[in-house]
């Protein structure tokens, strides 16, 4: 019995000193700090593991929420922890419409000639640098993988033909390949837009046919029927989205295929049908 | 002399953690950046030292006394647990470059064994107030030795194409093997 | 005494053998020249002419477009066919003008025919006695001189420093430490005495009390012996400074250090010590300027390689294909592969041979497999040989592996912005890394950083 | 949190693979790499953590709505070293040689990151069957991510697995395999095939949704 | 046309629009990552031969099984993830030839073999290959096998060899646990130069390993400042103990045991030693600073093994301290 209210006396006087201690300091020595720290700690496993690479879950906390630490950061935590972070933090907070990263370049291999054989590692942003590679073409796409190899959903793929290919379903337009693209070939673009102008080289139409089949020469044509919707700017077609009807583009008449449909397979029929061939016919004789 | 002794063999004969497994989490965790090594190596000897210093005092003047030597566990956790918050409370308050530095790792050692180890090793061991001082000092140093050269190591693997099944914890065992593999060399030293 | 040199640094095999002694030669104007408007380092220079005009020698076709600019003259009459982009050296494509030398074209029938002044314009000769620095440094800009060693910096600038860094020291870099390269050695043979000359008016540019002196590496003794003679000729104080054969010891940094001690510091120029260094070919053209009134028109280049079929030392007009001067020197072997304009440790690899020559060029290499074969890249074994010979004590396998990750900040906290990209670097590297690629990679991308918070 | 209602089948599978404490979260890592020189040894230490992390999260998820957020923790912490002290007391009287070479690493378990992680993310935020199912889970992957380790350890530096030997007298056992080097090493490559499994099963699955993304365009 | 002909007169048999595009410089001074490879290896003969003239050829057997583990998991592991074949730089057969220099005679040729799999497979490609290991293979596969088989480690009985006395135990063994007077005076220092004593394989005859370490110093293959700092580390270190009544001469020390050895081929590995000249001195000098104290202080009677896996741990840390400062910053 001795024993037992020892032990009782003996923790409870512990508990009750360390609790009361810790209560005057939370009192006396709370310092402020931005409430999402605390949400996101609050929502955080707590372990202290330290296994997110952070001095502890407060750490890790403050991290999120400075934009150092990913929300998925969290190995304890897992899925939920990390949609739970992303919600305090408003990552995903917007509920636009789907975009996807669309590579503005056909010219593939084969398309697109080569200057010279450039020697060296093959990724875009340094063969880049060697008077801008082996491609002839000084705006066409390098084909060198840096997009692919930036992409962390494995939405991107190099193609056979030297260009990369995107997997709409697994985009997330986070926009990785944009800024790794030392050409800015990529943009991101609703994801059901289909109508597109393939190439971004502002040569003049002597040059940039030299270098490639697939290139803008900037010749005009779809400019001119286009009620505005298409410009040429510096040599190139520029699409004004706003006021596209793809239905008045005389698409058969762009020579190299520089401007036209991303599928061309599954070209909306309606459209076509309905709406285009009585001024297509026209256009077109 | 023997103090001398009781020093080494904690920080490297029986580092802490590269012998012991003990303090293996923040060993994990922690050691990716340099400059957090330093600090958390910092902020474990502290705590350390005060942990059993605190310890020591309950086990020999309440604990004992008391014949409720079964609680030392409970006893033991719910001091350091009270000690950790306490001190990351008070350096809060105190210092905000020191919070930065040392503060932030606290948290991450109310849950690291080490600290509780070291309670239970220093009065398994039946060392006096002074030994047991020293005898965290020591762990402490062998516990920021191990940390400090891991994230050197670390650090300068991310640079290295480690195959990526065993980036993070995985390459951080195989270096942490091979450490103990070079420790052993001192096993058995005595001075 | 020992050489005098610097730390660090590579012995490349010289092939200097191959072109050494062959006299300068002028080479006759070709069928078209390229100018472009680009020729230094800097904005560049704004068109003045159109289309169909007819120019002289030595009319200005592109003014100056700023403070770091200079302007373009004509490197010989004739008319300018159109404005063109056109593939250059070192880079992709720019603008450049497309003159046909010759007479102009007959008046169309029905116009009455003007009289065309066809003879060469020469700005007014100063005489040397009466020489003020005014003067010169105004004559320097206003005939678009720029420095020869490669980045064809605007030398009236480095003629301009700031009243607050007081210069003791001009040297001329005559140390033509890239492999291959002779024509500062059959300048320094050939034109001794205009040399001399010329460092004496950029001594009276930078003002009085200005020591002058000229580095020649140990591999020219030849030079060494005639400059010397010259200069005891004229009777002027001019010290030669005899160096040891290394790369790169034409490093303006290097050439400071080797020479009086010096070292600049990171970031700065070398005024910053006190020093300005020009190249031989700068001053012999800051001489023809002032003394003759010529304007730069020939570039002087050397022509070699174990592809090319005879190597020269030329003197060919700016703007001149480089198609025409290979031609010139016969045509490339069989065995050719790469066509390198500049030096082989800094210059360029060109992808067209209608790239033309400008006022920089030194010299167009036609590299066979022998001599420069690209091995595949391996893996770095740390052996530290970059390390050691990196001339500024930088670690360039660390900021590679750094660049390949993209770590920009910290290759810029390791002092990345210092490397001049000499090549020694790459050229020791036992596995093959191009080095200096990613290292340029990682230079620009930190001049794209934000600027850091001090 | 409660918007996905998970099956109480995956509440517990999830413990086995998916997060795995040991392998996928990295908890608790100290005993495992400590106490695993044999098969028997890993085994009782994952059955002395399953207890104490099955009754803590029972009696924390039954009492989660009585105890104040701020003194959570410490309160877990009380609740987990009562039941570790249980266990060490009993182990002590039941099975003494076990208790020996666990030594130290039974009152350890108090500060095993894994029971006070789950009490933190789940069994005070859940109602107490799922938090049972839940413990048994982790604990059941914890437990056999130890017998596994120290299987390997056993059978390699000693020829033995519980005890039995398995490989021929010629192997000369690994003594380096039950010392403290071969526990990291061990370890570290088991990882390492943790890792190369699942890294698999997520290529698989990218694969299968660019097949399915391809697919779809051609129809 | 007649800029097309020109072209082709121009250019001869060289294709216009196929120039090698590439970046500077254009000039190498042709050393490859094989050659230093191959080039140890050669200065390593010499050990082996001397190996082979004390221990008789069942040496061979030996280095030959650490050499097959060692290229062995190298080529198997290339083969399963497609990598580029990297056998023929030399880097694998380097480390299975040093490991196998490293044993004691007479040791399992499958043990080696062993030990050959574990210093390339955890010691080098847990790493990510030749160049990213931060501990000398070679002393990671030795550490495996002295923890794994330390009997069968330091089982000298075995050598069939010429000369009774190096079949007892090393001098280092004899100095700690049996007659230290055996090993002293000039007699013991030639003994020690030609190699007439126990030992592992390679590092019986330090005049053996200094021919090695003359072809690695004139070729400019390693670093002199790692093996001068070591060696001096050694004597000074093991001085200033001999000089207060500890421990042997200190020439004893730098000539016993694998020292020698350790300081010409282990420590000056490149991949796992520092790259800026005073880290080298700092790290030879932690090296003999380490060695000594094991060998004084510890429980075993040699060391060079571990002070140098420990120094290889300290690199990184090194390194980052003693980078050179830039050219011209104060």
């Amino acid at each position: 019995m001795t024993a037992l209210a020892a032990s009782i006396l003996a923790m409870g006087g512990l508990g009750a000193f360390f609790a009361a201690a810790l209560a005057i300091a939370d009192k006396k020595l709370r310092v402020e700090e931005d409430p999402r720290i605390t949400l996101v700690n609050d929502a955080l496993p707590g372990a202290n593991c330290g296994a997110c690479g952070y001095a502890g879950c407060a750490a890790f906390a403050e991290g999120v929420v400075q934009g150092k630490a990913p929300v998925n950061g969290c190995p304890v935590g897992g899925q939920d922890c990390a949609e739970d972070l992303a919600r305090i933090m408003g990552v995903d907070a917007g509920e636009s419409v789907r975009h996807v990263a669309r590579l503005m370049c056909r010219g593939a291999v084969g398309v697109a000639r080569d200057k010279a054989d450039y020697v060296g590692p093959s990724q875009c942003a340094v063969q880049d640098l060697v008077s801008g590679g082996s491609k002839a073409c000084e705006y066409g796409c390098l084909g060198g993988g840096d997009c692919v190899e930036v992409c962390n959903f494995g939405a991107l793929e190099m193609g056979e033909d030297g260009l990369p290919h995107v997997y709409d379903d697994l985009c997330t337009a986070c926009a990785a390949c944009v800024t790794a693209c030392p050409r800015d070939l990529f943009e991101l673009h609703p994801v059901d837009r289909e109508f597109f102008v393939f190439c971004k080289s502002h040569d003049d139409p002597k040059t940039s046919r030299a270098a490639c089949d697939a290139a803008c020469t900037g010749c005009g044509i779809c400019a001119r029927k286009s009620e505005g919707a298409i410009v040429v700017q510096d040599g190139l077609a520029v699409i004004d989205y706003d006021k596209l009807d793809p239905s008045l583009i005389p698409l058969e008449k762009c020579k190299t295929n520089a401007i036209g449909w991303l599928h061309p397979e599954k070209v909306p029929q309606p459209v076509e049908a309905g709406a285009s061939p009585a001024p297509d016919g026209k256009a077109s004789s | 002399m023997e103090l001398f002794g009781i020093f080494i063999a904690a920080a490297v004969i029986n580092n802490f953690v590269l012998i012991q497994f003990l303090g293996i989490c923040p060993f994990v965790g922690v050691s990716g950046k340099l400059s957090s090594a330093v600090s958390m190596g910092m902020a474990v000897t502290f705590v350390m030292t005060m942990a059993s210093m605190v310890t020591f005092l309950i086990q020999h003047y309440i604990l004992i006394p008391a014949g409720i030597g079964f609680l030392q566990t409970v006893a033991f956790i719910l001091v350091i647990a009270s000690l950790v918050q306490f001190v990351e409370m008070v350096i809060k308050k105190v210092s905000t470059g020191l919070y930065r530095a040392l503060g932030i790792f606290l948290p991450l050692i109310t849950t690291n064994c080490a600290i509780m180890g070291l309670c239970l090793f220093a009065v398994m061991k039946d060392y006096s107030f002074i030994q047991t001082l020293i005898f965290a000092i020591g762990a402490g140093a062998g516990f920021t030795l191990a940390l400090v050269l891991m994230a050197g190591i670390r650090e300068e693997l991310e640079l290295a194409d480690v195959p990526e099944t065993l980036q993070g914890a995985g390459i951080t065992m195989i270096v942490a093997g091979i450490l103990a593999l070079g420790f052993m060399g001192f096993a058995g030293m005595k001075f | 005494m020992a050489l005098r040199t610097f730390r660090g640094g590579v012995h490349p095999h010289e092939y200097k053998e191959l072109s050494e002694n062959q006299p300068l030669e002028v080479m006759p104007p070709p069928a078209e020249l390229y100018v472009p408007f680009g020729q230094h380092l800097g904005k560049p220079a704004d068109p003045l002419v159109k289309k169909g005009t007819y120019v002289r020698q030595g009319q200005v076709l592109a003014e100056s477009s700023g403070f770091i600019s200079a302007p373009v003259h004509a490197p010989v009459s004739g008319t300018i066919k159109k404005q063109v982009k056109g593939p250059v050296v070192g880079g992709t494509t720019a603008d450049m003008l497309l003159l046909v030398p010759g007479d102009p074209a007959p008046p169309k029938e029905g116009e009455e025919a003007e009289p065309v002044d066809t003879t060469p314009i020469l700005l007014p000769s100063l005489p040397f006695d009466s020489l003020t620095s005014e003067q010169i440094i105004e004559r320097v800009r206003e005939a678009g001189i720029v420095g020869q060693g490669g980045a064809a910096f605007p030398t009236a600038v480095k003629l301009s420093p700031p009243p607050d860094k007081p210069i003791d020291w001009m040297i001329i870099n005559g140390a033509e430490c890239e492999p291959y390269l002779t024509r500062d050695e059959r300048l320094m043979l050939e034109r001794t005495a205009d040399l001399v000359e010329g460092i004496r008016i950029i001594g009276k540019a930078l003002g009085e009390g200005v020591n002058l002196g000229i580095g020649i590496e140990e591999n020219k003794p030849e030079a060494i012996a005639a400059l010397r003679r010259a200069i005891a000729d004229a009777g002027v104080a001019i010290e030669v400074f005899e160096l040891k054969t290394k790369y790169p010891q034409g490093g303006e940094k290097m050439l400071i250090d080797a020479a009086l001690g010096r070292q600049v510091p990171p970031g700065a120029l070398p005024m910053e010590v006190g020093c300005v260094i020009q190249n031989v070919g700068t001053a012999l053209a800051i001489r023809d300027a002032v003394l003759a009134g010529e304007v730069p028109r020939m570039a002087t280049l050397t022509v070699s390689g174990l592809g090319i079929q005879q190597p020269k030392n030329l003197q060919v007009l700016i703007g001149t294909p480089l198609k025409d001067v290979i031609a010139f020197c016969g045509g490339v072997k069989d065995t050719a592969r790469r066509i390198v304009v500049g030096g082989p440790m800094m210059g360029f690899a060109t992808y067209s041979l209608d790239a033309p020559v400008v006022k920089a060029t030194s010299g167009i290499l036609v590299l066979t497999e022998e001599e420069a074969t690209p091995a595949e890249e391996q893996a770095c074994i740390n052996c530290g040989k970059c390390i050691s010979a990196c001339p500024v004590n930088l670690l360039p396998t660390r900021l590679v592996k750094l660049a390949k990750l993209q770590r920009w900040e910290e290759t810029r906290d390791l002092g990345i912005e210092v490397c001049m990209e000499c090549g020694t670097c790459a050229f020791t590297c036992p596995a093959h890394i191009p080095l200096v690629q990613y290292l340029r990679l990682a230079k620009k991308n930190v001049r794209n950083l934000p600027r850091k918070e001090q | 949190m409660a918007k996905k209602q998970v099956s109480i089948g995956n509440e517990f599978v999830k413990g086995l693979w998916d997060q795995n404490p040991v392998l996928r979260a990295l908890l608790g890592l100290c005993p495992v790499l400590a106490v695993t020189t044999s098969a028997v040894n890993g085994l009782g230490m994952g059955l002395a953590t399953t207890f104490v992390l099955v009754c803590a999260s029972l009696i924390i998820s039954l009492a989660r709505k009585l105890i104040p957020a701020q003194v959570r923790i410490a309160s877990f912490i009380v609740v987990i070293a009562t039941f570790v002290t249980i266990v060490d007391l009993t182990m002590k009287a039941k099975f003494p040689a076990l208790s020996k070479s666990l030594g130290a690493f039974i009152p350890l378990i108090v500060v095993n990151c894994l029971i006070l992680g789950r009490q933190e993310a789940f069994a005070s935020k859940n109602n107490p069957f799922r938090s049972l199912v839940d413990a048994l889970g982790m604990g059941a992957g914890f437990a056999a991510t130890l017998t596994v380790l120290g299987g390997i350890r056993e059978l390699l530096g000693n020829r033995t697995v519980f005890g039995v030997q398995i490989l021929p007298d010629v192997w000369e056992p690994w003594i380096v395999m039950i010392l403290p080097a071969g526990a990291f090493l061990t370890l570290g490559l088991m990882l390492g095939a943790a890792n190369l499994i699942s890294r698999r099963r997520e290529r698989i699955a990218v694969r299968m949704a660019r097949a399915a993304a391809l697919n779809e365009r051609t129809v | 046309m007649a800029t097309e002909s020109s072209k082709t007169s121009v250019l001869g048999g060289v294709d216009e629009g196929h120039l090698d595009l590439v970046t500077s410089p254009h000039s190498h001074f042709g050393w490859s990552t094989g050659r230093i490879m191959w080039t140890v290896s050669a200065a390593l003969v010499p050990c082996v031969a001397t190996a082979v003239w004390f221990f008789g050829f069942g040496v061979l057997a030996t280095i030959a099984g650490a050499i097959l583990g060692a290229a062995g998991t190298e080529w198997l592991v290339g083969r399963l993830n497609r990598r580029a074949e990297t056998i023929p730089d030399g880097s694998a057969i380097l480390t299975g030839l040093l490991l196998g220099l490293v044993v004691p005679p007479g040791f399992s040729p499958f043990m080696a073999f062993i030990g050959g799999v574990v210093a390339v497979g955890i010691g080098k490609i847990a790493f990510g290959g030749l160049g990213d290991n931060i501990f000398n293979p070679a002393l990671v596969g030795r550490a495996f096998l002295q923890a794994s088989f330390p009997a069968q480690m330091t089982d000298w009985s075995h050598a069939t060899s010429r000369v009774d006395a190096i079949s007892q135990a090393t001098p280092l063994g004899l100095y700690k646990f049996g007659d230290p007077s055996q090993f002293a005076g000039d007699i013991a220092t030639q003994k020690l130069l030609l190699g007439e004593v126990g030992g592992c394989i390679g590092a019986t005859s330090s005049t053996a390993i200094l021919i090695g370490a003359a072809i690695l110093l004139i070729t400019r293959i390693a670093h002199w400042q790692i093996m001068a700092s070591m060696i001096l580390g050694g004597l000074v270190f093991g001085g200033i103990f001999h000089v207060s009544g500890i421990g042997p001469s200190p020439l004893f020390h730098v000539l016993a045991g694998g020292f020698l050895f350790g300081a010409v081929f282990m420590a000056t590995d490149y991949v796992t030693s520092p790259n800026t000249p005073v880290g080298m001195w700092i790290y030879g000098g932690g090296i003999a600073l380490l060695t000594i104290l094991i060998r004084l202080f510890g429980g075993l009677p040699e060391g060079v093994m571990y002070a140098i896996l420990l120094m290889n741990a300290t690199v990184p840390l090194i390194n980052r301290h003693t980078r050179p400062a830039l050219f011209g910053a104060k």
